[in-house]
């Protein structure tokens, strides 16, 4: 796309960069264990945690691996796991 | 061109006085201007300005250092500024003043002087020590550059109530000396 | 829907990839306050942890959802001011919000923030306060709670640290008498969630939020903690959590057997160094703060 | 066409500005500028201005106001003077690099130290290399003329660059004259609508604002931002003629040339004292002296063929500078001039001249003394000593 040169201004499109690869260690969701309460998804950072056909799934894309979801988790249903393992 | 100075004190109404004339002068055709030198503007302390009239426009921007007119609204600046310098010898002197030309005591180089009691004037009018509609009158009577009727209207516009009043008045009792052979 | 719900379904208008640190609360307020105020927003944001972590865009790429401009660091209400009133003018009903760190908003950012709300223009003001300049290495700012190590208020042989108190933003915006006021913690979100909600709805003059934001990168303690220490800080009374609604003062969270400010201390490396006396210091001054308050909630 | 009634310079920079209809203004009381933020504000109280002005806690906050304002794609409008402009130099220069068009109107003020409150031009020249277009006008016609023309210039699509109109603090601003006042409706047949289309904060169209730049891309802004500004010369010449045609006062664009034509010796003068110049090359010219002014209106982009193309056959030259240029002995215009010269090979004798500072008078008699001096002077004179106009 030819790009003029007026005003500097982003509106090509999202800029983002791979957090993803930030992690070193990744949490891991007990689902015999989760009570769906949805306490992880409110404190995600990064909003990697979504319910999905009524269970919460944690997306890994953009997850830093901060480990809030694990910390937070009133039951501790969340492991974090080092990465590569399991 | 004519050159005028003004002298007066902040409170008299100097600018607005100033301003009128310029009114009248545009209002008849003529290109007029006026530049104000401000200190810190506070009531009582000296101000002064500088207006020009003339048939043809006016570029210069600058003080008047040799005016055709010199107009004082408090004769206790005589004392106090040296308003005479630059007085052109066929130049107007007006002031507002209770004390009589001998009592002025003017220098030589005053050849015409217009003298009224504006103050006294304007306390009787519009019941206020603001001299400066009626010192316009003294000024038109005294120089012809504007016409008594643009400047009783523009007062009336700007100030309303006796003010126009002030300026006939002062207009009708304004004593002119000539002084070329001395007082 | 609640607000887990909320949460979930709306669209998350921040970039999906900032480059915040792990466990940043900035990061995870300012996706759910944008959740909340929803794609009719205009947002602007000064240089700071949210501007840098790319926010703002970068290159020809925006770092938001919504239309973004990263203002000077001392000039966001102003320019929030000018964005909406060129929409009254249109008579275009747009939110027009920042989110702003708390030295571009209790320092330099201050003067033109209270002239916006004496104004009562009707824009949101929201600070994130992360206590120090924390994009720059945590230098002090007016925010900084008394005691604390910064880069600029070192520990060493003489010096212990910040040696003044918090300056407190939200109480000095309430004296301005704004149409909505209130303090936000990541850590109610419950809480959080309404609080932006009322933010929204109110057209009829400034609203002013306060979101604490501890730093786990300039503080010190694990970014699992974030959520942890920011709700220590509400359970101390250290931050606090109630509203102004058109002058009436309240309480969200209520707090009936407040922890020791000490509690709070023992969780990062900031405050590793002070004292006892140092950290009684501040339980007075967050006791003195508290009483005010509740003499304001009557 | 309008009517002619007497007003102070500010008054004429606020009708400016009023006529040309601002969506958005917002600005600060500083002297000798305060009359502009007064009247504007009357203009609104009596309903005649439709207009949204904030009364902003300094010149900082107008400057970002108004940044807000333009990026919602709004015509905006502020006015300063000296410590305020200086307060404004960061959101200064992002409006102009943001390429966001508006006109601001400055009554030139000296800055302290020494404390003072009286006209200059130091203000303006000192942040000539802001972004921004500047234009310096003799009196309040050309005030309040220039302002419309203004936003025709910065709103402009291959121009997009904010403007100053620089009018004298006191000897403009507070100077009382007769000046035409334009019908609304002629100032918008001339003047439409302003549409923004290279930038806009708006929900409906989400982009970046001003995200992140890298060098690379940071150069590439810069070369368009000089390259716009090089068009303006021809843009505004063009305004010039548009707006001489329809109102019939053409002010020549870039520079006016006043008796240049067949002169010997040239005054190279901006601002207020170009009319006092004027006055001094009829007396001279009374008197048989081949004298000339060449009136410097565009300062910002600077237009040296403009300017070189009158003096390079000239005997000698004079620039008057109501400003110093710390670091070399005399004002800026005149290092201006001289570099424009020497760009396009011309040597011509030159003599530099410092006067006006703080409110000074520049009298009729300086600017005589100018064309005397010049007068002594041979085509091949080196530089000449900076003369300071003293009382």
């Amino acid at each position: 796309m030819a790009r003029d040169f007026i005003t500097p201004k982003g509106d090509e499109g999202i800029y983002h960069i791979d957090t993803a690869s930030w992690r070193t260690y990744k949490p891991v969701m007990n689902k015999d264990i989760c009570i769906e309460c949805g306490i992880c998804l409110t404190y995600c950072p990064v909003n990697s945690i979504h319910k999905q056909n009524d269970q919460y799934i944690i997306d890994l894309s953009f997850c830093k691996g901060c480990g809030i979801c694990a910390n937070e988790c009133p039951k501790k249903a969340i492991d974090m796991v080092l990465e590569g393992e399991k | 061109m004519k050159e005028i100075r003004f002298h007066g004190r902040g409170g008299q109404g100097v600018v607005k006085a100033a301003h009128l004339i310029v009114d009248s002068a545009v209002q008849e055709g003529k290109f007029a201007h006026f530049i104000p030198f401000f200190g810190v503007e506070r009531k009582g302390s000296p101000v002064f300005g500088y207006g020009r009239i003339s048939d043809e426009k006016i570029d210069l921007k600058t003080q008047v250092y040799k005016p055709h007119c010199v107009i004082v609204m408090d004769d206790t600046l005589l004392e106090a500024i040296p308003v005479f310098d630059g007085l052109r010898e066929d130049g107007i002197f007006i002031i507002n003043t209770a004390k009589t030309i001998n009592e002025l005591n003017l220098p030589k180089t005053v050849k015409t002087a217009a003298l009224v009691d504006a103050s006294a004037i304007a306390i009787d009018t519009i019941g206020r020590n603001i001299p400066n509609t009626a010192m316009l009158g003294a000024f038109v009577k005294a120089t012809n550059w504007v016409s008594l009727e643009h400047v009783k209207k523009n007062t009336d516009l700007l100030f309303g109530g006796q003010n126009s009043v002030a300026t006939q008045k002062a207009y009708d009792e304004v004593k002119i000396y000539d002084l070329q052979g001395g007082k | 829907m609640n607000y887990i719900e909320l949460l979930d379904k709306q669209p998350d208008l921040v970039t999906p990839g900032t480059s915040a640190c792990q466990g940043c609360p900035a990061e995870l307020s300012l996706r759910s306050t944008l959740k909340v105020l929803g794609e009719n927003t205009i947002m602007c944001i000064p240089p700071g942890c949210m501007a840098g972590a790319g926010c703002v865009g970068w290159n020809f790429d925006s770092g938001l959802k919504v239309p973004v401009h990263i203002t000077l660091l001392d000039n966001t209400a102003a320019v929030l001011t000018g964005i909406k009133k060129s929409y009254e003018a249109d008579g275009r009903d747009v939110t027009v919000a920042s989110f702003a760190g708390d030295g571009a908003t209790s320092d330099c950012g201050f003067q033109s923030l209270s002239a916006a709300a004496e104004r009562g223009e009707n824009v949101i003001y929201i600070c994130y306060d992360n206590e120090g300049y924390m994009n720059t290495g945590f230098q002090r700012s007016g925010s900084t709670t008394k005691g604390s190590m910064t880069t600029t208020t070192p520990v060493g042989e003489v010096g212990k640290g910040k040696e003044q108190q918090k300056k407190d933003l939200p109480l000095i915006m309430a004296m301005h008498n704004p149409a909505y006021l209130a303090t936000l913690s990541p850590s109610h979100m419950s809480d959080f969630v309404k609080k932006v909600e009322k933010a929204k709805s109110i057209k009829d003059g400034f609203v002013y939020l306060h979101i604490f934001s501890p730093c786990p990168t300039g503080w010190g303690f694990d970014g699992a903690k974030s959520i942890e220490v920011a709700r220590k800080a509400v359970e101390t009374n250290l931050f606090p959590l109630y509203e102004i609604d058109h002058g009436e003062y309240k309480f969200t969270v209520q707090n009936k057997n407040p922890k020791p400010v000490s509690e709070l201390f023992g969780m990062m490396k900031k405050f590793r160094h002070v004292s006892e006396q140092g950290i009684q210091e501040v339980q007075n001054y967050v006791d003195k703060k508290y009483k005010i308050l509740q003499s304001l909630v009557g | 066409m309008g009517k002619t009634i007497a007003i102070t310079g500010n008054t004429a920079a606020a009708l400016g500005a009023a006529l040309s209809r601002p969506k958005v203004i917002a600005a600060y009381p500083i002297t000798p500028q305060s009359s502009v933020v007064e009247y504007a504000a009357s203009m609104i109280a009596d309903g005649k201005l439709q207009s949204s002005m904030v009364q902003v806690e300094s010149e900082h906050s107008a400057m970002s106001v108004v940044q807000g304002a333009a990026m919602a794609g709004a015509r905006t409008f502020t006015a300063t003077s000296a410590q305020g402009l200086a307060l404004m130099y960061e959101p200064y220069f992002r409006m102009s690099t943001l390429r966001l068009p508006m006109v601001m109107a400055v009554a030139g003020r000296e800055m302290t130290a020494p404390e003072t409150i009286w006209s200059g031009h130091q203000d303006t020249i000192s942040v000539r290399d802001a972004g921004w277009i500047q234009i310096y006008v003799e009196n309040n016609q050309e005030t309040l003329d220039m302002i419309i023309q203004g936003y025709k210039l910065a709103e402009h699509k291959d121009i997009l660059i904010p403007v100053n109109v620089c009018y004298d603090g006191f000897y403009i601003s507070h100077l009382y004259e007769g000046v035409n006042i334009p019908e609304q409706s002629e100032v918008d047949a001339f003047l439409p609508p302003y549409k923004q289309e290279h930038v806009i904060l708006d929900p409906e169209k989400p982009m970046a604002v001003d995200p992140m730049t890298p060098g690379n891309l940071v150069m590439k802004y810069r070369k368009s931002h000089l390259d716009a500004m090089q068009r303006a010369f021809d843009v505004l010449d063009k305004i010039d003629q548009e707006f001489g045609d329809k109102f019939g006062r053409y002010y020549g664009g870039t520079v006016e040339k006043y008796k240049c034509d067949d002169a010997d010796i040239v005054l190279v003068a901006m601002g207020a004292m170009s009319g006092t110049a004027k006055a001094a090359v009829d007396e001279k010219r009374a008197q048989g002296v081949k004298a000339g002014l060449l009136k410097i209106r565009m300062m910002r982009p600077f237009p040296n063929r403009q300017v070189a193309e009158v003096l390079a056959d000239k005997k000698a030259y004079a620039v008057i500078d109501k400003n110093v240029v710390f670091g070399w002995p005399n004002g800026a215009v005149y290092m201006e001039t001289k570099a424009a010269l020497n760009q396009l090979g011309y040597r011509v004798a030159s003599l530099p001249v410092v006067g006006g500072l703080g409110g000074a008078d520049i009298s009729l008699d300086h600017m005589i003394n100018v064309i005397e001096k010049l007068e002594k002077m041979n085509k091949g004179d080196k530089e000449q000593e900076c003369y300071w106009l003293e009382d």
